[in-house]
């Protein structure tokens, strides 16, 4: 290779390189640096693409595993296992064909079979799949099938032959070809699973089809991952192997990091974001689509009342929280849907715009909107509870609404578990809430506030609202549909069931020196392109 | 005289041990089947060799050991089997001084608390009237009123000895049992303890359980005495008997071993040893205990244990040597 | 001269020490112990401190101040060519200083991506060069390069400020009000419940305390957590939920202790001799047994002060604690680990609290068990 | 003496029906399960995993079966953790947790101990005086604060013990120093102490009496008379020192049992919760019973069964 | 004669808080190689913080605060911490007066009579332990065997005086130092303990400083004997000279304090008590029980009369002015 070559005609390198050498015990050529360790956080709860339903096991799943598609650098779709495939013209039915050279990493094909077998599995009852409503919610009667309703066949996919995999939508989905590069949506075999629940824990067992195979899993320490030669861009893999830790101890592995003991870490403590910024070659804030806000629970008086919530978002000092507090490039949030989401060609959060509410809030107006409801210069107001869990920026909220509204406001601190149980069950007024996109479509956001979407927590309801979520959900023109959901967000921040604050960040720290890796907005970081330089 | 205390059959065996798991495979037959009783304003003295049971039996009867076997009576009532408040209140009338004077003072406590603890315990709440009684209770023992204030470490042992002697006779009960009261006192205060316990006895009728070495000490002081020897009483009766007779081959030993306070006397005595093996109350000998060292030992006495027979009214000894006698009469 | 004496001349004055009740000696021998009194002035100042400053102090505890968040004690500063001074933070904001005093937060006006500068305060003041990460530069308006100046202690915020820019000083003070609280009722709740349950145990023996000590281990094993989670359903939240939870389950360790104490003192001789004399088991426990044991039991109880303290801020991360922004110095501490590698002062000030009171209280025990024990006077 | 181990073993499982009783029915009674999450789970799935896990059943219905698998020895299954086995990993993860734990508990023998008895020894000197200090400042610091002082030492600074981990065997050291920390200053004020109240015995002084070396003074007479606080503080201790500590496992990112327990409750992975409990439980009811066997040991005149 | 002991001008005190106890106000004697000494007197007067000031054994708040304690050439008060344990338990080895608390109740019998021998022989294991059992044998204890695995609370009063005693012959020491030995046990045990001790001093013209209140046992066994009252030595001479012709009127209360074995009379107890330490009397410190005490004797501490050869008594009565004045003969 190149670097080889350049080693050779500087006689200096070739001592330095010789050091490095004795060091690794690889008898590599003298070559840029092929493995990598990459601290991760927590341990997966579970690599099985069809179960694993929190964000643990993303690193691990999308350097393994591969769908119909991926992602790119910019977040857009690109073939993966499907070489192409083509969609109907009322955007219902995609069919998918397979590439040719797609291998399993035991050297078996990848088939529709596998894709029919692990789809099938997912929507099946007895699996209980936690992400299963990625597919029961967009794939035809899956519902149906999955409350019994209907057999496999009547189901929206179907393996025409070993290469040919065809989805029948229950609705037009613009972002569907995005959520078959989630891992919920991955092919597995059926010989796979049956090597027992624990199979992903063993390199002998974790079957995969990514770029990468598992060489090791050293419970509650790290796995190891290693180039799979049976992945279809295997050639284009530079490095070799993977390690991943999980180490949850952010102040651990900023030290580790600082010191070139690792070459990068998912783990990031937010305090020490603010130098990293300036300081540390390798830190990067990368998109990531979130937003952090306000619940108000609008069954419970006085937050049924539209002036009361809006009273209390216009007190908030929005920029104040970002820049002041959290200094971590956090955005003031402007509405529902936050930033990244390209629909039509557009940023939907920038066509949407701020609703006329300032970044650092507007203090007459919450005093208006107060007066309006009946609490003219706070009095009256019953003592505000707020139910947190966590302690980053509450705080100042609540200085900013006694201040600024002369209401007295009360921090209730809840255990996770519980917070959790009381929110969800309504038993609350206000609480602190947010969203962390699971596709990157402003619908995830809209779909929340319907009446069973389970995540409903501000038990809001509105008919205008619902139905212009319907009108945007069977809409096949994609102008119209983003008109149908501005309309909806705007009908939303009318209302205000909660009060925005701000648009997150993801923070990383990566070895400056390696390339091409990428995140995406969703967090899924990706090594398969990435490579070392000089 | 009514009878105080009657203890019947008493025994008391101590398991011993080997290594943590290990079952008992010996006892220690401290005190192996004695009876005996002590009457109402009486002084029962008990004397014998060192380790044959005289503490035990002691601690027994004011129910510090749970006993093998046997039966003790106080007043008419068996107070083995009493329990709780019941046990306590009969503290009141029956107290013990200790053998040991160091180590049974709390070394935390003052002397003034140590005295009064029994006082407080039956009731004396009033700091002044405590402060009367311990003031008083320790000019009777030979002590002053300043020693009140100190602590047990900061005496002599014949001082602490006397601390202990005034704790006990803190709430006058009826009756005490005194081990070896009076071993680390010098011969004037142990006179003037004496003379005390005396002028307690005959004042208030108390009754006195007194073991002690000193023979000439118990001569003095006790109506009647018992002879322990490993275990067993071998001779019992009025102390006058006792000296005059001294059936028992032990106690011709014992009363023979009496050192004397005359230098010239002293030296002119020729004292015999006690011969032979020393027996153990781990693993005593067949028969007769004290047959192992007996100058006039015989067959029967390794078969048979003797008993402790009457010979006279209020007087018993258990030896062969003495039925042998009687049978050859 | 040789003339025999009259029985008046007998009669010698002893002259003992005044005799005072048990306790009251206790306390005179403490008096005299100058470290325990120098632990119990302290322990006073603190109490004193935690009562009063709060109402002579111009800020609360929850008074926030978005412009001087995570400000150090001591501020290092640079200075212009003009004499203007500025202090960076260390999360690269800066202040305009004086004498001690912040003056004003500089706001980042212009930002010029390409050369990797940031302008801030009123004229471009200050000029900050990021272009080379490790060796980041300040300039003046005049495009002088800014250099070192002054240091100077924090006049606005003694102790600095924290995340929202709060008066750490006054926040410690507010604090020692829950801290001081809770090191109280940790020592009260040992020394009644602990220690009596103990002795009580150990004392009794037999199937009873067998009985006793299989509670014990069950108490100790019960997940606190849960146990916590319960109480604040139950109760709900506040000094008296703490106070709950830490009266029922704190005082396990204490138990074990004094329980083993017991069991090897009940068997000395002097201890059966109380039991002869009638003493009552209530008091053999509270006299011969408990006194004698004194030494571990007072270390053990030092050294849980610190415990609780941090147990409080577990119980507080839970939801059972007062809530926030009110804190404690275990909950100051937690906060301040979050930040350590950043604002290590923030750490600081309430560790340096706790670490005051544990000395205090270190040095009251010791004294206090000299005291108790007459074998080791002076 | 054998039939009173008996009988306390005997007890042993009845104090561990009674804990596992009561935490079952508590942890049941704390708000939240484990499958409440934010994420939008249709309540649908919610029912399927509930019924994975037979948790639809009536509670007495599950603590009956928990109870019947338990008699078999068996934990059940992670809720949170697919496909795990709570006895498996009890299993895997205890040895690490045991490690560390058992070096702190080295370190507490070698360093704690040691320097009360010196500073019990030598009271009133300035060595006590240095030490006391020192332990009273081990006491006040957390573990993650000596834990952070250590690595910036040792891994930052001299890079020479590892961040984190235990794929070197080195990777063990800071975490059982920053782990026993406290254990050492807390067992050297103890011990300190004890000695303090032996050392004004007279069998002390007998001992001085019979020209014994100071060393046999302190090892064989003082050091046995003083054990009793020690050994009673010690079973617990080494019992909780060897399952593990969250704080101290999760910023050296060891894949302990006390990690896993925390986890575990705020997930309400039900399993892990009682598993780990009744594991820790039977651990320390170990401990406390040897702990009462010392006592024995120790001291003859102590008399457990009276 | 050459003393192996010299005990010059010993002032022991305690420092509690209630002031200075002056247990032991100024105490001389000399022990010759191969004598029992006996000393004898009140209970509280300083017997016991005499014999462990010269076994270098008196803890704080005590101190020896002056006097010089010579063993052949060395003087105890001065010597290396070393040499000290060198000599203590070996050389000079001491009968505890109160057996159960200097006894270590967490050790066997037998590992505390055989430390002893280790610490100062190179005797093997096996042979300590023959001799310990020889050792309980000759202090009359049964199953030595057995006993040497016992624990102290396990032993009767008098057994554990006799393994007190056992523990200091263990070394054949130069002198004994024997504090009430015989106590707690009965006479005919007494007996063979006290023969055991005289065979020592008779055969290896060992020293023995014996403490005890019975005076039979003085009689029997001392050739001179020391009587001490209030911190001081009151009266010294031969045993003779203490039971045939005694001085001191102390001594003379004593001896007559004994009961008689065939006399049931009231006991004559020297009235009154004796003087606290603290702030001890300027004169006599007998003088307040003393019957014929006089005005000086309360004011001034009498000198150490010699009264013959010997004999010597701190007394104002065998002041020769006084007894001119009072009319008294030599005798
Ligand atoms: N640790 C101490 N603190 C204060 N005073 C003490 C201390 N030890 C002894 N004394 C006092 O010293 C005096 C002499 O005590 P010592 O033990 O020598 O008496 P003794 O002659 O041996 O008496 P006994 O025959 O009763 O044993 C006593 O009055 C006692 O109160
Ligand atoms: N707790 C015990 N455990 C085992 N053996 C014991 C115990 N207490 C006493 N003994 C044994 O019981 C026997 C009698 O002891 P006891 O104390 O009654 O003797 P004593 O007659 O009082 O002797 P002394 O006059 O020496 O005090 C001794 O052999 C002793 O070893
Ligand atoms: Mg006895
Ligand atoms: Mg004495």
């Amino acid at each position: 290779s190149t670097s080889s070559t350049e080693a050779e005609s500087t006689p200096a390198a070739e001592n330095t390189e010789q050091t490095t050498a004795a060091e690794t015990p690889s008898e590599a050529a003298p070559e840029v640096k092929k493995d990598m360790v990459f601290i991760i956080g927590d341990e997966p709860t579970s690599l099985d693409p069809g179960l694993a339903s929190d964000s643990t096991p993303a690193t691990v799943m999308s350097n393994t595993f591969e769908g119909l598609t991926t992602l790119d650098e910019n977040d857009k779709p690109i073939p993966a296992m499907a070489d192409h495939w083509e969609i109907s013209e009322d955007s219902l039915v995609y069919t998918f064909y397979l590439k040719d050279d797609i291998f399993w990493s035991d050297g078996q094909p990848v088939t529709a079979n596998d894709f029919y077998y692990e789809w099938q599995r997912v929507i099946t009852p007895e699996t209980a799949s936690g992400f299963g409503y990625f597919i029961l919610e967009h794939i035809a009667n899956a519902q149906a099938y999955f409350d019994g309703e209907v057999d496999m066949d009547a189901v929206g996919f179907e393996a025409v032959d070993d290469k040919t995999f065809k989805v029948t939508l229950a609705n037009p989905t613009p972002y569907f070809l995005n959520l078959t590069a989630t891992w919920t949506l991955f092919p597995l075999r059926e010989d796979i699973v049956a090597q027992g629940e624990n199979w992903f824990k063993d390199p002998s067992t974790f079957i995969c089809n990514g770029p990468y195979m598992m060489s090791d899993y050293a419970a509650g320490e790290s796995v190891t991952l290693v180039k799979n030669p049976y992945y279809y861009g295997a050639d284009d893999v530079a490095i070799e192997t993977i390690r991943l830790d999980f180490l949850t101890d952010a102040a651990n592995a900023l030290a580790a990091f600082e010191s070139g003991a690792v070459d990068g870490s998912e783990v990031v403590s937010s305090a020490d974001i603010p130098r990293l910024r300036m300081e540390v070659e390798g830190f990067y804030l990368m998109p990531y689509i979130q937003h952090i806000w306000i619940n108000f629970n609008t069954q419970m008086a006085p937050y049924d009342d539209v002036n009361v919530r809006k009273a209390l978002a216009y007190a908030i000092d929005r920029d104040a929280i970002c820049t002041q507090i959290l200094q971590a490039g956090q955005v003031p949030a402007s509405g529902l849907v936050p930033f990244g989401m390209v629909v039509n060609g557009e940023d939907f959060r920038e066509v949407g715009g701020d609703y006329g509410m300032p970044a650092s809030g507007d203090v007459e107006k919450a005093q208006a909107f107060l007066a309006d409801a009946g609490y003219p210069n706070g009095e009256g107001f019953p003592e505000l509870m707020i139910k947190d869990n966590g302690k980053d920026y509450i705080e100042a909220v609540k200085e900013m609404w006694e201040e600024n509204l002369n209401i007295k406001v009360t921090i209730e601190e809840k255990e996770f578990g519980v917070y959790l149980k009381e929110v969800k069950s309504g038993d609350y007024t206000v609480s602190r809430g947010g969203w962390t996109g699971d596709y990157g479509y402003p619908t995830d956001y809209l779909n929340m506030y319907t009446d069973n979407s389970g995540v409903n927590f501000s038990h809001w309801h509105n008919d205008a609202y619902l139905e212009a979520l319907e009108k945007a959900q069977s809409e096949q023109d994609e102008a119209k549909r983003v008109a149908y959901m501005h309309e909806a967000e705007t009908i939303f921040m009318d209302d205000m069931p909660i009060a925005p604050l701000y648009y997150a960040t993801s923070p990383i720290l990566v070895n400056p020196k390696l390339e091409g890796w990428h995140q995406s907005q969703l967090g899924y970081l990706f090594f398969r392109d990435a490579a070392f330089t000089e | 005289m009514s009878e105080l205390l009657r203890v019947e059959n008493l025994k008391q065996y101590f398991p011993v041990r080997k290594g943590i798991l290990g079952r008992v495979h010996h006892y220690v037959k401290a005190v192996d089947d004695i009876s005996f009783h002590i009457d109402k304003g009486e002084i029962f003295g008990l004397v014998g060799e060192s380790g044959c049971g005289k503490s035990t039996t002691a601690r027994s009867i004011i129910g510090l050991h749970k006993r093998t076997a046997g039966n003790i009576y106080f007043n008419g009532e068996d107070i083995t089997m009493l329990k709780g408040e019941a046990k306590r209140m009969l503290c009141q009338e029956m107290q013990m001084i200790f053998q040991d004077p160091y180590a049974s003072l709390n070394p935390r406590m003052t002397v003034r608390e140590i005295i009064a603890e029994p006082l407080r315990a039956f009731g004396m709440n009033d700091a002044e009237a405590i402060t009367a009684a311990v003031g008083e209770l320790l000019e009777k023992v030979g002590l002053n009123k300043g020693h009140a204030a100190r602590y047990a470490h900061e005496f002599s042992g014949g001082q602490r000895q006397r601390i202990g002697i005034a704790r006990a006779l803190a709430i006058k009960p009826k009756f005490i049992i005194c081990d070896e009261p009076i071993s680390a006192l010098d011969v004037s205060i142990q006179a003037q303890i004496i003379n005390m316990l005396i002028d307690l006895q005959k004042e208030f009728g108390l009754t006195y359980l007194f073991i002690a070495h000193d023979l000439s000490m118990v001569k003095y002081i006790s109506d009647r005495i018992g002879i322990m020897y490993l275990g067993n009483i071998v001779e019992m009766g009025s102390s006058d008997l006792i000296f005059q007779k001294q059936c028992h081959p032990y106690t011709q030993a014992l009363l023979a071993a009496i050192p004397i306070p005359d230098p010239a006397a002293s030296d002119a005595r020729q004292t015999v040893a006690l011969q032979g093996d020393i027996p153990s109350p781990i693993d005593k000998p067949s028969g007769c205990s004290f047959r192992s060292r007996c100058r006039y030992a015989m067959n029967i006495c390794a078969e048979k244990v003797p008993e402790l027979k009457a010979i006279e009214p209020d007087y018993y000894v258990a030896c062969h040597l003495i039925n042998e006698e009687i049978a050859s009469l | 001269m040789l003339q025999p004496i009259d029985d008046a001349d007998r009669v010698l004055d002893y002259i003992g020490t005044a005799q005072q009740p048990y306790w009251r000696e206790v306390w005179n021998r403490l008096k005299q112990i100058k470290t325990a009194v120098f632990g119990m002035i302290v322990i006073i100042l603190l109490l004193i401190c935690a009562v009063f400053i709060p109402f002579f102090s111009a800020v609360d505890y929850s008074d926030d101040n978005l412009d001087r968040v995570n400000m150090p004690p001591i501020l290092q500063t640079v200075a212009d060519s003009q004499g203007n001074t500025y202090f960076i933070n260390k999360d690269y904001r800066i202040y305009r200083v004086q004498d001690g005093h912040i003056e004003a937060l500089l706001t980042a006006n212009k930002e010029d991506m390409m050369h990797a500068l940031t302008y801030y305060g009123e004229d471009n003041a200050v000029m900050l060069d990021y272009s080379d990460k490790k060796n980041i530069r300040y300039y003046d308006a005049d495009g002088n390069e800014l250099v070192k100046g002054k240091t100077f202690w924090n006049q606005d915020n003694l102790f600095g400020t924290d995340a929202f820019g709060r008066d750490l000083f006054i926040r410690v003070v507010y604090g020692a009000r829950i801290s001081l609280l809770v090191a109280f009722v940790a020592t009260v709740v040992n020394l009644f419940i602990g220690t009596l349950y103990g002795g009580i145990s150990g004392f009794s023996g037999g199937q009873v305390d067998n009985l006793m000590m299989r509670f014990v281990d069950i108490i100790s094993t019960i997940p606190l957590t849960l146990y916590v989670i319960l109480i604040m359903v139950v109760v709900g939240a506040g000094i008296k939920s703490i106070i709950l939870a830490l009266s029922s389950v704190y005082w396990v360790g204490m138990a074990r202790l004094v329980r083993g104490q017991v069991l090897s003192i009940k068997q000395q001789e002097f201890v059966l001799a109380a039991r002869t004399l009638g003493t009552r088991n209530r008091t053999i426990l509270l006299k011969h047994l408990l006194p004698n044991a004194i030494g571990p039991i007072i270390v053990n109880m030092t050294m849980l002060i610190p415990q609780a303290i941090f147990v409080e801020a577990f119980l507080s991360y839970i939801g059972l604690g007062v809530p926030r922004p009110m804190a404690s110095w275990g909950t100051l501490c937690n906060d301040a680990v979050q930040t350590l590698s950043m604002y290590p002062y923030q750490l600081i000030a309430p560790a340096i609290a706790i670490s005051i009171t544990m000395f205090a209280f270190n040095f009251l025990g010791d004294g206090l068990r000299d005291a108790i024990d007459p074998r080791l006077k002076h | 003496m054998f039939q009173y181990i008996l009988k306390r073993i005997v007890s042993l499982f009845i104090t561990l029906f009674i804990l596992a009783s009561i935490t079952f029915f508590m942890m049941h009674a704390v708000p939240g399960g484990p499958f409440t999450t934010d994420r939008k789970m249709p309540p649908e799935i919610e029912q399927a995993l509930m019924e994975k896990y037979d948790l639809h059943l009536p509670l007495h219905q599950q603590y009956i079966n928990y109870m019947m698998d338990l008699l078999r020895l068996d934990l059940g299954p992670s809720f949170k953790n697919q496909g795990e086995m709570v006895g498996d990993m009890i299993v895997s993860r205890f040895p690490v947790s045991a490690r560390v734990g058992g070096i702190a508990i080295l370190l507490l023998f070698l360093i704690g101990i040691p320097a009360g008895l010196a500073a019990g020894f030598k009271s009133g000197t300035l060595t006590d005086r240095m030490i006391m200090v020192i332990s009273t400042i081990g006491v006040v610091i957390p573990s993650f604060v000596v834990a952070t002082i250590l690595l910036y030492i040792f891994a930052v600074k001299l890079q020479w013990l590892p961040f984190y981990g235990i794929q070197d065997s080195k990777g063990y050291i800071l975490p059982s120093v920053s782990l026993a920390g406290f254990s050492i200053a807390y067992f050297a004020r103890l011990t300190r102490s004890s000695v303090l109240d032996v050392m004004g015995q007279d069998y002390i002084t007998m001992a001085d009496a019979k020209g014994l070396r100071k060393s046999t003074i302190i090892f064989k007479h003082v050091l046995k008379n003083a054990m009793i606080p020690v050994v009673t503080v010690l079973g617990p201790s080494v019992a909780s020192l060897l399952t593990g500590t969250f704080v101290i496992e999760k910023i050296f990112g060891l894949p302990g049992i006390g990690r896993y327990f925390v986890d575990g409750i705020s997930n309400r992975d039900y399993s892990v919760i009682m598993g780990i409990t009744l594991f820790y439980a039977l651990f320390l009811s170990v401990m406390v019973l040897v702990v009462d066997i010392l006592y024995v040991l120790i001291d003859p005149r102590i008399d457990v069964k009276a | 004669m050459n003393p192996i002991l010299q005990v010059n001008q010993l002032k022991t005190s305690f420092f509690t808080s209630s002031g200075e106890v002056e247990a032991v106000r100024g105490v001389s004697f000399e022990l010759q190689s191969g004598e029992i000494l006996g000393i004898v007197g009140e209970s509280g007067c300083g017997k016991s913080v005499t014999v462990k000031s010269i076994m270098n054994i008196i803890k704080p708040p005590g101190r020896v605060v002056a006097g010089e304690i010579k063993y052949k050439d060395e003087d105890l008060l001065n010597l290396s911490k070393h040499r000290i344990r060198e000599i203590k338990g070996n050389d000079i080895a001491m009968i505890f007066q109160d057996p159960m608390t200097s006894l270590n109740p967490v050790l066997t019998i037998g590992s505390q009579l055989m430390e002893t021998m280790k610490a100062h022989t190179k005797l093997s294991k096996s042979e300590r332990e023959q001799r310990a059992i020889a050792l309980l044998r000759a202090v009359q204890i049964n199953s030595p065997e057995l006993r040497l695995k016992q624990y102290p609370h396990e032993f009767s009063g008098g057994m554990r005086q006799r393994v007190v005693i056992a523990i200091a012959l263990a070394n054949d020491p130069d002198i004994l130092i024997a504090d009430e030995p015989t106590t707690a046990l009965d006479v005919t045990i007494q007996d063979q303990i006290l023969k055991l001790l005289k065979d020592l001093q008779k055969k290896q013209s060992k020293s023995v400083i014996l403490i005890t209140h019975d005076l039979g046992v003085v009689a029997q066994m001392c050739q001179r004997v020391l009587v001490m009252y209030g911190g001081l030595i009151v009266e010294s001479g031969t045993r003779e000279d203490i039971f045939y012709a005694p001085k001191h009127p102390y001594t003379v209360g004593l001896l007559n304090a004994m009961p008689k074995l065939d006399s049931k009379a009231r006991l004559e107890a020297i009235p009154g008590s004796p003087p606290a330490l603290v702030n001890p009397p300027k004169g006599c410190p007998f003088a307040s029980r003393c019957q014929q005490a006089m005005k000086i004797c309360l004011n001034h501490l009498p000198h150490f009369y010699e009264d013959h050869e010997g004999h010597k008594a701190r007394c104002w009565l065998l002041d020769p002015q006084v007894k001119k004045m009072k009319g008294y003969e030599d005798q």
